[in-house]
């Protein structure tokens, strides 16, 4: 896999999350694509030995933006680094389908990241849409405001209302396409909670070794029997492919 | 690090079993896949798909993969479409060089049909037996256990392949003992090595993550050791595998003795190109060809 | 990282082969000098100093180490005074703790005398058997190169030292059916597992650097691998030893079902009181007593 | 082994060696005596995973400096890093004979580190006393200039001396004391040429793996068979005592 050196133009914190952008001018992003990234440091470090995946969180022609939330060494070492290590866009994104009417956009956690960018689409599009996003507590919650209009719910209740994501949620069923990312239990909830809607995109978050389809490792059960890639085929995926 | 446009003047070129190879980098078995075969142009001398099997595989279910230390583990299970449907789609991995296929089995019998049907076949120029995989005739022991199944097995594949080269993958565990017993069956080149057993576990969750094969730098010292001592007892060509990550990393295995190096785990983490680049570099520094370095230790310890 | 003062409230003492351990860490053999026995003070749970041999071992010429990723390898050729002078030297190991006493020979009855005369040294808690060191007996294989050794050499230094345990230390390779050779000979703990045999080249001078055994975190997932099939074979408690670094490291060898966790290379680079804080803060977490942790897995793979 | 993360209060070119100062102020460190370092980031990257030994260049009470050439990996990162970490002052250093006359200080390579602070209690101590430095070339030679008046010698002629450091003196013989520091070749020819003198020390350069004489790894052989540790009963030997 290639991977291309970039300074790290801007760092800025969001809630507990870190925003880091990098200069990108090598074509444009679907929301919800990903690159794999490292902090430099190559092959004089050997350890973290494995890039880590994250999505596009903004991309203007120019920068494209990162947000992330600091996890374990990978994560760590990228928000200390200066020159991080990025591979080109990875993966399908959402498709947007506009004719289906009103969305709704459903971000768990750093699930929000992917939602910036197809909001924006949306908005390009005139598709209308509603954002509701779900955290563990108040701090992470800071980022909601980057989402104006946003119905927020917190598992503490310290922000918004009690609960998960879908707790601020009426009902999915009024809407004619349902966007989501977040941890995969989340992603399971939203599935069943979306059951008759004509459309239910889902980003999953699996562990990656590679990123373009070559170790088999990031897979999802398939309705039917078998996996499927998730940095090939995904890692946004139509529920009902999902075996969940 | 890296050093480009340093291929001028320098032979790459080596000879593994009869087959001229444009350079003695081969993808490791499972580590690239179809869709990413347009990055790696220019950089290896022979194709190596990920191991097929008789009947289609699902695979492991996630979690597969952890990353350790300077490596990971993965337990991938063997995920393909089956030796008709791999065989459909091998064209995709026709890059102009020669193909080698890997193959597995839970049987002796089924390791021999599979030879069976890849001998009929002129797209593939070699086949791997990947020898890591359960024996279910031995009790799940991994053909590569011990050297009689090593030797029944490798003597089933040859009968069934007469016309093409046999390469043997072996792993850590007893290499030296399995690679005499591969050769006195008739195995015309020598993988070494796979990943070794390991496991990986969530101290938080407490739970295990994955149980399956360590790869990537952290082995390389073993593999190494690996390559030098079966190197030393056979007369077979090694094909080295195990933790290269740079040109030096490809150097230092064809010196311990390797014909060949394959490139896996560390393909994900950087551009092959690259690690040929510098491969190119240290001949040009060492003046000699690929084909020269085999062995070409000054000096051995005692 | 480092987390002080986390061990109040917390409980750390573990009991191994009868003999209560403050901590249920031990210095690797090999890895903790006199001189550095000043910075571990209320570290470890019990001593555990350098193999001792029959007579003195000049050990190998220099280079004996080499670095590599996540790791190093060494081959010190067992440098020791013999086991006379190490016994005089044994008072300055005195911390308080028990001491365990590592020891090799060239011969089972090597072996054999070395356990006689630590079977009368009051000084001595326990014995470590150092299995991997070659038989000159047996053409230099190691001594844990195959259960019938094991059993031998294991069963000698029973009848030599009835009154003490004995804990018999395994390389990686043919692990569980050693272990087992080594319980039925009457072993009272197994150590898991010893350096993985590796080798270094220096590819620009073209020569062998160090053939040897790779120790510290690369090797941390073939370790956990062996104590936790190990353990679910033998009744014997097992202590985990490869690559700990970290007191999450610890709290994985003992979920993966060791009793008691070594610290060899970590020691060279990090306090291990850094190490000790770091599983007392776990064990705050995960409300547990590290004599509960041994095998606690919440859930067990397929 | 404990170490200390320390700010790198100073970085400064010196030829083609760099100069790093860093705050220590836990006692005082004799010539020939080393640390070892590495830059900080552990343990959440494990690779390289061990220290590397340095020598003490300089020492004011308050802060420390290290003089080092880029090799490897651990060099290289040691190089970019703003925090490093540190044990306290490890080994044997050079024990000075101030009655024994005139001494002669020899250094190969980046082996002039010692020197500085030798050369200082040298001087304090009234000892007379000449200075030779070889180098491959002119530009680690550079070097040089902070050792006035030392006699200068490079492989390659294109600074001093045409030669080694030996070539740079006349005589060993009419030193009473010779302390060396380089690579161990150069030693080896040291100890050869001052063979008829009263005190003949040299700072030996083996591969380390802790420092504290845990591992035997650094061993020298030693007269009359055998070996022994540099870190702990070295770096500095009398060269009567080494098997070369
Ligand atoms: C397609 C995709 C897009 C992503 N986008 C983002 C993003 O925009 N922002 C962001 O902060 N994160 C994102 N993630 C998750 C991110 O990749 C992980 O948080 C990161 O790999 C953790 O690395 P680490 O080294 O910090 O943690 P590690 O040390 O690797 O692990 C720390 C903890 O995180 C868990 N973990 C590690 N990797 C994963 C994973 N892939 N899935 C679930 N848990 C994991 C581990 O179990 C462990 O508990 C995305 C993941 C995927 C697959
Ligand atoms: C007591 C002592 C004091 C030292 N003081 C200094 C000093 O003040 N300044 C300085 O620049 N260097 C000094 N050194 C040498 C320094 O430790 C090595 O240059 C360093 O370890 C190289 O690390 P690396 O990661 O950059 O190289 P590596 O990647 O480890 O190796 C790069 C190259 O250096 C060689 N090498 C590595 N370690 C050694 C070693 N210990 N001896 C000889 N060759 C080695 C390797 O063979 C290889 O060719 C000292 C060494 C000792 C033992
Ligand atoms: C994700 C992954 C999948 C693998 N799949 C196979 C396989 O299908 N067949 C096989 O023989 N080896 C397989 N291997 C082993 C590699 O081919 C290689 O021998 C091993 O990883 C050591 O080399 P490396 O350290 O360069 O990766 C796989 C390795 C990895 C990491
Ligand atoms: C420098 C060094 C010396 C060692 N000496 C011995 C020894 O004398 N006896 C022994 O049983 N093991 C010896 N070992 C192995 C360690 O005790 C330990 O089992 C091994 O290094 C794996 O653990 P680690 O990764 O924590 O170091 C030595 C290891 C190292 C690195
Ligand atoms: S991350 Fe490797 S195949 Fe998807
Ligand atoms: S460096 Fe380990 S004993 Fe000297």
């Amino acid at each position: 896999m290639k991977f291309y050196g970039v300074e790290v133009e801007e760092r800025q914190e969001l809630g507990s999350y870190t925003l880091l952008k990098y200069p990108w001018t090598d074509g444009p992003v679907e929301p919800g694509q990903f690159v794999m990234a490292r902090a430099a440091g190559y092959p004089a470090t050997l350890d973290p030995f494995l890039a880590r995946p994250f999505s596009f969180y903004d991309y203007d022609g120019r920068m494209a933006s990162l947000l992330f939330e600091v996890r374990g060494r990978g994560t760590m070492l990228l928000d200390l680094a200066s020159t991080i290590e990025v591979t080109a866009p990875l993966g399908k994104g959402f498709r947007i389908e506009p004719r289906l009417g009103r969305a709704a956009l459903l971000g768990g956690g750093i699930g929000v990241v992917p939602l910036k960018i197809l909001r924006r689409r949306l908005n390009a599009m005139d598709v209308p849409h509603d954002v509701f996003l779900g955290f563990a507590d108040a701090r992470p919650a800071a980022v909601a405001r980057e989402f104006p209009g946003a119905g927020v719910a917190t598992m503490d209740g310290s922000a918004g209302t009690h609960g998960t994501v879908l707790d601020a949620t009426d009902s999915l069923e009024v809407y004619g396409a349902v966007y989501a990312c977040g941890p995969n239990p989340m992603l399971a909830a939203v599935k069943r909670a979306a059951r008759e809607n004509g459309l239910c995109q889902l980003s999953v978050e699996e562990r990656m070794g590679c990123g373009n389809g070559s170790c088999n490792g990031c897979v999802v059960p398939v309705r039917g029997g078998g996996y499927i890639r998730s940095c090939i085929e995904g890692p946004v995926f139509h529920s009902d492919v999902l075996a969940w | 690090m890296v050093v480009r446009d340093q291929k001028a003047g320098v032979d790459l070129a080596v000879e593994l079993c009869g087959l001229p190879l444009r350079t003695p980098l081969i993808p490791a078995s499972g580590t690239l896949s179809r869709e990413a075969l347009g990055e790696v142009e220019g950089v290896y001398g022979a194709m190596l798909p990920k191991t097929t099997t008789p009947a289609t595989r699902a695979g492991n279910p996630p979690p597969r993969i952890a990353e350790t230390p300077a490596g990971m583990v993965n337990s991938i299970g063997l995920q393909n479409p089956g030796v008709h449907g791999f065989l459909k789609g091998l064209d995709a991995f026709d890059l102009g060089i020669p193909i080698f296929v890997s193959v597995a089995g839970d049987t002796v019998a089924e390791f021999a049909l599979l030879c069976e049907i890849l001998a009929g076949d002129d797209r593939v120029s070699a086949v791997e037996l990947n020898l890591s995989c359960p024996n279910v005739e031995c009790g799940g022991l991994v053909f590569c256990a011990g050297p009689a199944s090593v030797e029944q097995v490798v003597a089933a594949c040859r009968a069934a392949v007469p016309g093409k080269p046999i390469l043997v993958k072996l792993t850590n565990e007893g290499v030296v003992e399995n690679a005499r017993a591969a050769e006195s069956a008739g195995a015309d080149g020598l993988t070494v090595i796979n990943t070794i057993p390991a496991l990986t576990l969530d101290a938080r969750a407490r739970k295990v993550l994955v149980r399956g094969g360590l790869s990537g730098p952290a082995i390389k010292p073993v593999a190494l050791r690996a390559v030098y001592d079966v190197s030393g007892v056979v007369n077979v060509p090694v094909i080295g595998s195990g933790g290269v990550v740079s040109g030096t990393d490809v150097a230092e295995f064809m010196l311990a003795g390797a014909t060949a190096v394959q490139v896996g785990t560390a393909s994900f983490v950087r551009d092959p190109h690259e690690i040929l680049d510098e491969f190119a570099s240290y001949l040009k520094e060492s003046g000699l060809g690929a084909a020269e370095l085999s062995g070409a230790l000054r000096s051995v310890p005692p």
